[in-house]
């Protein structure tokens, strides 16, 4: 186990340097650049798997630590880290099996794109910081590779560059999780300041196991330090899993490449949130218990919970097949929160490596409808896909009812437990979280119906079946999402974490199933069984709930809102201080400058013009003219001369005579 | 050789006025000169006179006539050699036609 | 011994005198030549014989012939010269300055103290040879000084009166 | 090397000798004069290197040469480098010899150019080695004065304006410091530096200044007291500093000048002039007037936040691209700043390793800022000369034809962004780090900064390199491969500090505690 | 003069003072005067006896017994001439030029020791005052020829006067070395300082050189024989005297011929060793014996006078000039030179061979030197 964690940074080094390499090779070396990417991907996997091997063999939950120094200031010294425990090495084979997967995707979406190596680059790039975050021991290491995190998604989002919506949707999600980051930010701080080290364990005195210490502190509003310090790093991980504050640049990432919205925007960046709040879940819990919660937990699961019906709501409305995907990651993720807010730790990381799976798999799904459909993103311009394009749609179908909680796939397992822990905690969560899992069993079937059932309402060249890079990912991780269900009791001993028994089982698991069935029989209702005609009619919901719809497919107007008010505020603002600049600062320094021109002015016209030059010239004339004068005298004559010296010397004999 | 002292002074001194006289009156430039020789004689004269009268050893006295007598030797050497070539320029050695430094 | 004096002096005022007033140049050079004599002869009388030879020697030999040579050089064209033009006002005034100054110096020599000092002892022999001694160690200075003066004299000298000719 | 030869002197007058060298070559030779003048600058750099393999951190000062010059103001030539200055020397012997390769192509009046740069530098390298006022004091006004020319004759637009408004609020700042060191020698008799620092610390200084008080009070029959005497002295040297850094209300000159100057002039008044106000607070200020500072701290923090809240603001609102970057500069100095206000911000030894930890932090983001704001103005440059306009609204899509370019600019933008990874990153990390403890509230609010940061910059780069190409632009050839040369060496510095400060630090970090513990 | 003054005390010390003094100084002047009257008048038929010798005549012998008479005849002959005073002439200058020619020339002779304690006065700057004197003599010639208003007369006149003027330098270039040698100025010193066998300064190298240069000059000085200009009667009749007629023509002669004489004198004192001669220091009649010595050395230097007239030709004025400032001007200075190198020398023998080498080089260098100048060939302007 501790030779182990030794090898751990080389799973994020493999894929850096990867990245290194492709980013010197020139644009048409694509093949060569694929490959590096993917082996790199498949190295680390294997490295990954061998890690999560290592920690299978202990029973109680291991872990292993290795540090090492960054650099020194003051009189101490900065050091970052590597774990391997259990959570760890889950997460990091997903993110490597799944990742993998998507690449192979990917060289398949991205074929015909130029900048074909680039695009690798950024993905490795991106590999790296989610693997260098999933390892890290250290939270600034952590933090680090999640604001590197962020920059890959970025570049991703905006890999085509040249659509206006591209540049502003990068732009906006790099400001909208650093906002979120900020938070972090400051929750670092704090927990460097208080817990005098960044490291998360380190043998002793590491953050998390100061947890209790810094329960009796006194934080900010009241809270103890450590709640304080949650709360900070709970809005970091808003921002960057799209919580609901936070969530409005998720849906705008969809302008990236379909893989990328799959890598990144269902499997692994936006999962980042959930890991981090797991990471620091002692943080978080410390201080309250299971009957009186921590204010941070109480948040989170509200926070969670809300998400997950506020998303789950837009996601109905929506027409673009990628976009209702995202909502349905927002709520999704909620879940997860909401889990991890109701004490189960377990249930929310479970919850969150089988929505990495089917979530990926219909992600890459609506990827390959994209190509096979020559890029129609808009659902109401499909239809019929069954016949033309059969293995997505069977795959798809897989992913639809692990994401709508049909019992023999994984996503009921998870939501089931999640549900479950919900209702321990609170009932009235319970009750919002059934009816947005209805909501998911709704919106996912209508997708199928207008996808895939009915007849093709597209332009003029039919949908074509997309080539086997594309389709074999889907039907891997299709496999997945069916078998990976059953693996979650193990998981719970895997984590080490002894859950007490819950009580409520079977009324939640039986209310559930019947939720998501309803919500199946809803869609085939509604969309089923007469599917859209052509392209411009109106949707069946939209005809029922009329103004309620727009309103969902706008998103509640969430964008203008915040465009209406911070983001005017900060330009106005902008405007005040440049004005202000101008106008008032600069405007005292040009008053002074004028006054000075002005004292100058007068002081050369009065001291000058009279004073000086009247005397000076006046008294240069005078001189001038006694010159005049005493030239005369000089004849030319030596004797004039002689005799003016003898009259001379006389005068002053005759004076020292007298004297 | 009991002349006292002071009748050689005059004697210098009277000699020296001739020869201003001489120089302030004299219109012819050669005059000028040889009146500047007197005077140049007068003073040497005196040089010579101290000497002999408070000269109490020392050779000082004849030494400065001796000095004086080669420069006003060369002074009027000098001197007439620019009236020559003053001559030839003006074709007359009159003091006051020598007027081209005028002020 | 003051008859001696009294002689000598009278022969060079009067050589002076003439010296100033006389018309005709040569004769002044003339008189001028008496009046080196006489100063010749009072530096014989105060002993200082080295120095009276060295004034024949240089007044009478050399620059008594410069004036001759001078005289010569200028004198034909302008004529008989007369020795007091008609200077009216200026001629009295220079006249009337010489007179007052003379007056002044003897009123002075008389008030001063040292009128009637009296010569020191005779002096003894051999001054000429204290003089060449003289010359050549304290004084040596002044006479490098004068050798140099009176080569660039010399050379001026012929320098000026020379460059006309080339000129014309 | 022996140990003995002079460094500080060899580098500092190199490039003097370098300027003389390149006035006396004929008029016709100008790839001489270039050649000339970047040999001069290289070789000082050269011998920087040679000084920092050789640099003891915990030998205090090294390389000192003391010569006495004018004894009777007790006024010395002394010279010497610690942890503050080292890191500056080679910041100047590096971006200056880059400036200068910028302008390989300049053809009108190549010798006066070359001349006043390497003037230019002597200055720069006088003032972070002199350690005697007097002529710390000369080069400080020597550093002035050739940025002044080369903003005046080889500027853009409204230059004469940029230049002489840089030139004369710089020396009116200047002329209240030296007012005040006039008073602090005639109370204290000496203008080192050192030894004014020793003074302050155990307590003479004031001492001195009472007794001086005392009888300028009794001869002339005012009667001042004796701390606002030094308050004044204080606030007089402090002004002088923060117009140079530039502080919030004192920084209206940086745009301007900015704006107008020539690429390199711009690369070196953002990366080494400015240092120079920072490292005169690290140099002068807070050593000899630490009560002061002590007593004001929540006033200087509040400026420093101004300077990075409302410096982002408006940096935010502006639509010329240089001014933008030049904005940037103020906000990344307001970071400086507000590590360098922290330490003073609580006495005693207890926050010990925080304030080292935002003194390091000020440090590093000097040197940082120094590198990341000398690749952007030299970007802005290089689109400058293509294309004459700074307009950002002009711009659009760049990177679909310039490639490179727009990777440079990127990391360059996300250097100075702060991304981790990056140079920037380590800088403020460590400002924070050390801050947050000490000055909680204005910490936090500093971080808006960090967000506003991001979002002019990410608006820059979305406006200039992404978007659809502006047609106007569809001629422009990429970077050559000197302006390449010039970004890469930039480049490298930026992913070496980034990833691994260590040698930056270690040689800062025993400056800084003894700084520190003046506190 | 105070010997003599001591002398008449000691014979009538009633005598009162001034008479005693007046005495003391007429005495030795009417001697002087007598002696070298007789001198001058025998030194007249001695030249025109061997002029005719020379030129194979007999010269003359009508008056007195060998023609001894000769000169009292032509003595009477000038007196009773009538004294023709041409009338543009300037009267006073015209009067006065005889009389400036004759003073000079006597009063040198008041510094020549005769015979052993007989000297006129023996003024301790004898040999200085002989010379200042003789250049006095310039301005009688150039008065002369300026005042009988005379072409011919005034061009011998300036020929005369540059004769002499460029004479007198080398001549007392030539006399300082014997003042090196004798250490003092005055003559009678001169004279001593050569006593013994070889004492003679003729008989030094330098002696030798400087007596042949104070000789040459010594006959300019005197306008005789080769350089003759002033009167060349060929050329301008006869030079600044031609106005000059009956008692002023005798002074005329009577000055050139004492000035020869005293010249003569002079060189003897210096060169010859004056009244030296193997019996001067006898008690009783040692004084009686110098003063043969010294007669027969002058007659000697008379006789090469008269014969250097009688044969050499004259010379031409640039080539007279030349040949004093380019050749014997630079000797003397070189004679100095070897005098001095004669005095340092450590012995005699050194010293002689020293000084006679340099002197032998340095005539050889500007005779060499002066060949292109001094007698080339005379061009003829108007002639062929």
């Amino acid at each position: 186990m501790n030779e182990l964690v030794k090898q751990q940074w080389l799973i994020p080094f493999l894929p850096l340097v990867a990245a290194a390499v492709q980013s010197l090779l020139p644009r048409k070396a694509r093949k060569l650049s694929a490959g590096i990417c993917l082996t790199a991907m498949g190295a680390s996997c294997v490295l990954a798997l061998r890690a999560f091997v290592g920690t299978l063999g202990h029973h109680e939950a291991e872990r292993a630590v290795w540090n090492f120094v960054w650099f020194d200031y003051g009189t101490t010294r900065l050091q970052l880290g590597f774990i391997l425990d259990p959570m760890t090495a889950a997460m990091a084979l997903m993110v490597t099996f799944v990742g993998f997967w998507i690449f192979v995707n990917a060289t398949g979406y991205m074929s015909d794109d130029e900048n074909f190596t680039r695009f690798f680059c950024f993905l490795s790039l991106f590999a790296a910081a989610m693997l260098g975050l999933v390892v890290a021991n250290n939270l600034l290491m952590l933090f680090m590779c999640w604001e590197l995190v962020g920059l890959c998604s970025y570049l991703l989002i905006g890999f085509w560059y040249f659509k206006p919506s591209a540049a502003t949707a990068m732009k906006k999600a790099f400001i909208t999780t650093r906002i979120g980051d900020v938070g972090f930010f400051l929750g670092i701080l704090m927990l460097s300041w208080q817990a005098g080290t960044l490291n998360l364990y380190d043998g002793g005195n590491g953050a998390l196991e100061q947890a209790g210490k810094l329960a009796g502190l006194h934080g900010w509003f009241g809270w103890s330090m450590a709640t304080t310090i949650a709360v900070l790093l709970f809005i970091g991980a808003m921002g960057k899993s799209a919580q609901f504050p936070l969530h409005v640049w998720l849906p705008d990432a969809m302008e990236g490449p379909t893989p990328v919205s799959a890598l990144i925007h269902a499997a692994t960046m936006v999962a980042a949130g959930v890991f981090m709040v797991g990471r620091m879940f002692a943080l978080f819990t410390a201080g309250g218990s299971a009957e009186h919660p921590t204010f941070a937990m109480d948040m989170v699961l509200w926070v969670g919970c809300f998400t997950a019906l506020f998303s789950a709501t837009i996601a109905v409305g929506q027409f673009d097949i990628k976009r209702a995907l995202a909502y349905s990651t927002c709520s999704q993720l909620g879940f997860m929160m909401m889990a991890l807010g109701a004490g189960g730790l377990v249930p929310g990381q479970f919850h969150l490596l089988t929505h990495a799976f089917f979530k990926a798999l219909l992600f890459l799904g609506s990827g390959c409808v994209i190509i096979g459909t020559h890029h129609e993103q808009d659902m109401r311009k499909m239809g019929g896909l069954r016949k033309y394009m059969p293995i997505t749609f069977w795959c798809y179908l897989i992913g639809m009812l692990a994401l709508a909680g049909v019992p023999p796939f994984a996503g009921f397992f998870s939501k089931d437990e999640v549900l479950l822990v919900t209702f321990q905690r609170s009932k009235v969560a319970w009750g919002l979280a059934t009816f947005a899992a209805f909501l998911t069993a709704f919106y996912m079937t209508r997708q199928m119906f207008m996808v895939f059932a009915g007849k093709w309402r597209g332009g003029h060249h039919e949908p074509h079946e997309v080539r086997w890079n594309m389709w074999l990912p889907i039907a891997v991780l299709s496999v997945f999402a069916i078998g990976l269900g059953f693996f979650g009791g193990k998981y719970e001993h895997y984590l080490g974490v002894h859950e007490e028994e819950l009580h409520g089982k079977s009324l939640v698991m039986g209310l559930s199933v019947a939720v998501g069935a309803a919500g199946i029989l809803l869609g085939w209702l509604m969309y089923g069984r007469k599917t859209m005609a052509h392209a411009e009619e109106p949707d069946p919901l939209e005809v029922k709930l009329g103004a309620l719809f727009t309103c969902l497919n706008r998103k509640w107007y969430v964008d203008e809102f915040y465009d209406a008010t911070i983001i005017r505020a900060t330009m106005l603002l902008g405007e005040f201080w440049r004005v202000f600049d101008n106008r008032v600062i600069d405007g005292i320094l040009h008053g002074i400058a004028w006054t000075a021109w002005g004292v100058s002015q007068v002081v050369r016209w009065v001291g000058d013009e009279f004073v000086i030059n009247g005397g000076f010239d006046a008294g240069c004339e005078g001189v001038r003219l006694t010159g005049r004068e005493f030239a005369k005298l000089q004849t030319g004559r030596i004797q004039g001369y002689l005799r003016i010296l003898c009259l001379g010397a006389v005068i002053l004999l005759v004076i020292w005579y007298l004297k | 050789m009991s002349v006292p002292l002071g009748y050689y002074l005059m004697l210098g001194g009277v000699l020296f006025c001739i020869g201003l006289c001489g120089a302030l009156t004299r219109k012819n430039a050669i005059a000028v000169l040889m009146s500047i020789e007197i005077m140049f004689n007068a003073a040497i004269l005196n040089f010579v006179v101290f000497w002999y009268y408070l000269h109490n050893g020392a050779l000082t006295g004849q030494m400065f006539a001796l000095f004086a007598i080669a420069v006003a030797a060369a002074e009027s050497a000098v001197g007439l050699a620019l009236v020559i070539s003053v001559y030839r320029h003006y074709r007359s050695v009159d003091v006051d036609e020598m007027k081209a430094l005028k002020g | 011994m003051n008859i001696v004096f009294l002689t000598l002096s009278a022969i060079m005022v009067l050589g002076a005198v003439l010296a100033v007033t006389l018309r005709n140049l040569v004769h002044c050079l003339l008189a001028l030549v008496v009046f080196f004599l006489g100063i010749a002869g009072h530096f014989f009388l105060l002993k200082a014989d080295f120095l009276g030879a060295a004034q024949i020697l240089i007044y009478i030999g050399a620059v008594a012939v410069l004036i001759l040579f001078a005289i010569m050089l200028t004198r034909n064209i302008s004529g008989t010269e007369g020795g007091r033009s008609s200077l009216g006002g200026a001629w009295w005034l220079g006249v009337g300055l010489a007179s007052s100054l003379a007056g002044m110096m003897c009123v002075f020599v008389r008030r001063s103290e040292l009128v009637t000092k009296l010569p020191y002892g005779a002096t003894e022999e051999g001054v000429v040879k204290e003089i060449g001694k003289l010359l050549v160690t304290d004084w040596v200075v002044p006479l490098e000084i004068m050798a140099v003066l009176l080569t660039a004299a010399l050379i001026g000298a012929v320098v000026i009166a020379l460059e006309e000719e080339k000129k014309r | 090397m022996k140990p003995g030869l002079p460094y500080l002197s060899l580098i500092t007058f190199l490039p003097l000798a370098g300027s003389l060298v390149v006035l006396l070559l004929p008029k016709t030779q100008e790839r001489a004069m270039k050649v000339a003048a970047l040999g001069a600058s290289v070789a000082s750099l050269l011998l920087t290197f040679c000084a920092w393999t050789r640099f003891v951190p915990s030998a205090g000062m090294m390389f000192v040469e003391r010569h006495s010059w004018i004894t009777a103001l007790h006024v010395d030539y002394y010279v010497g480098v610690d942890g503050l200055s080292i890191a500056m020397v080679f910041l100047t012997a590096l971006v200056t010899p880059l400036a200068m390769l910028a302008h390989w192509k300049l053809k009108d009046n190549v010798k006066l150019f070359f001349f006043l740069f390497l003037l230019l530098q002597t200055g720069m390298f006088g003032v972070f080695t002199a350690l005697n006022f007097f002529h710390w004091f000369i080069y400080w006004e020597l550093g002035l004065i050739p940025m002044f020319f080369l903003i005046k004759i080889w500027g853009h637009e409204n230059r004469t304006y940029a230049s002489f408004k840089f030139f004369i609020y710089t020396l009116a700042g200047s002329i209240g410091m030296l007012v005040a060191f006039g008073f602090l020698w005639m109370a204290t008799g000496t203008f080192d530096f050192v030894e004014l620092r020793s003074l302050a610390a155990n307590g003479d200084l004031a001492k001195k200044i009472a007794v001086f008080v005392g009888d300028v009070n009794g001869r002339f029959g005012w009667h001042w007291n004796v701390t606002t005497f030094t308050s004044v002295l204080f606030w007089a040297t402090l002004v002088g500093f923060a117009i140079k850094v530039p502080i919030w209300p004192f920084h209206t000159w940086l745009p301007d000048a900015h704006t107008q100057a020539p690429t390199g002039g711009s690369m070196v008044l953002a990366a080494i002039l400015l240092k120079m106000g920072v490292y005169g607070f690290l140099r002068v200020v807070l050593p000899i007037f630490p009560s002061q500072v002590a007593a004001h701290v929540d006033i200087l923090l509040l400026l420093a936040l101004a300077s990075i809240v409302l410096g982002a603001f408006a940096a935010l609102a502006q639509t010329d691209f240089k001014r933008l970057v030049a904005y940037s500069s103020v906000n990344h100095m307001g970071y400086a700043m507000l590590g360098i206000f922290a330490t003073a911000a609580t006495a005693g030894p207890e926050m010990l390793n925080e304030k080292a930890a935002a003194l390091n932090g000020a440090v590093l983001q000097m040197f940082n800022h120094g590198i990341s704001s000398a690749a952007l103005f030299f970007m802005v440059g290089v689109i400058y000369d293509r294309t004459h306009t700074r307009a950002l609204a002009e711009y659009g899509g760049l990177r679909k034809i310039m490639p490179i370019y727009a990777g440079v600019l990127g990391i360059t933008m996300f250097s100075s962004l702060g991304l981790p990874g990056l140079n920037g990153f380590v800088g403020e990390f460590l400002i924070f780090k050390g801050a947050f403890p000490v000055v909680t509230t204005v910490t936090v609010v500093a971080t808006i900064g960090l967000v506003v940061t991001a979002v002019f910059l990410l608006q820059m780069m979305q406006k200039v390199c992404f978007g659809p190409l502006n047609e106007k632009w569809q001629w422009l050839p990429d970077m050559t491969a000197c302006e390449l040369f010039i970004g890469a060496v930039l480049m490298l510095f930026m992913f070496l500090i980034g990833i691994y400060p260590a040698p930056l630090l270690d040689a800062a970090n025993d400056a800084v505690l003894a700084l520190v513990r003046l506190f | 003069m105070d010997a003599i003054y001591q002398l008449i005390h000691d014979y009538c010390p009633t005598m009162p003072d001034w008479l005693a003094l007046a005495l003391a100084i007429l005495l030795p002047i009417a001697i002087v005067m007598g002696v070298f009257l007789t001198v001058f008048a025998l030194l007249t038929w001695v030249e025109r006896k061997a002029l005719g010798r020379i030129q194979n005549r007999r010269g003359p012998n009508r008056v007195g017994p060998v023609g001894l008479f000769q000169p009292i005849a032509d003595g009477l002959k000038l007196l009773t001439k009538e004294d023709i005073v041409p009338n543009a002439a300037d009267k006073v200058v015209h009067f006065l030029a005889p009389v400036l020619v004759v003073v000079p020339a006597f009063m040198v002779l008041a510094v020549v020791p005769v015979a052993k304690g007989f000297i006129a006065v023996d003024l301790n700057i004898g040999v200085l005052f002989a010379l200042a004197v003789s250049t006095a003599s310039v301005l009688a010639l150039f008065m002369a020829g300026w005042a009988s208003h005379n072409k011919f007369s005034l061009l011998g006149a300036m020929r005369g006067v540059a004769q002499v003027v460029s004479y007198e330098v080398p001549m007392v270039l030539a006399a300082v070395v014997v003042l090196m040698a004798s250490g003092s100025l005055s003559s009678v010193s001169i004279v001593e300082a050569q006593r013994g066998l070889t004492g003679w300064f003729v008989c030094k190298p330098w002696g030798l050189v400087g007596f042949v240069i104070f000789q040459l000059c010594a006959m300019a000085e005197v306008a005789r024989t080769p350089f003759d200009l002033p009167e060349a009667e060929s050329e301008i009749v006869a030079g600044y005297h031609t106005e000059y007629s009956g008692f002023k023509f005798a002074l005329f002669q009577m000055g050139e011929y004492v000035a020869a004489i005293t010249m003569g004198g002079i060189t003897v004192t210096m060169f010859l060793g004056g009244y030296l001669g193997p019996g001067c220091d006898l008690p009783k009649f040692g004084w009686l014996i110098s003063a043969c010595w010294f007669f027969a050395k002058l007659g000697i230097i008379v006789v090469i006078n008269i014969w250097a007239r009688g044969t050499w030709p004259r010379v031409r004025v640039d080539q007279l000039l030349g040949f004093a400032w380019k050749l014997l001007l630079p000797l003397s200075l070189v004679n100095i030179v070897a005098m001095a190198v004669w005095h340092f020398a450590p012995n005699k023998l050194v010293g002689w061979v020293e000084s006679a080498v340099l002197l032998a080089v340095a005539i050889v260098a500007l005779v060499k030197i002066n060949a292109g100048q001094t007698f080339e060939k005379r061009s003829y302007r108007f002639t062929s």
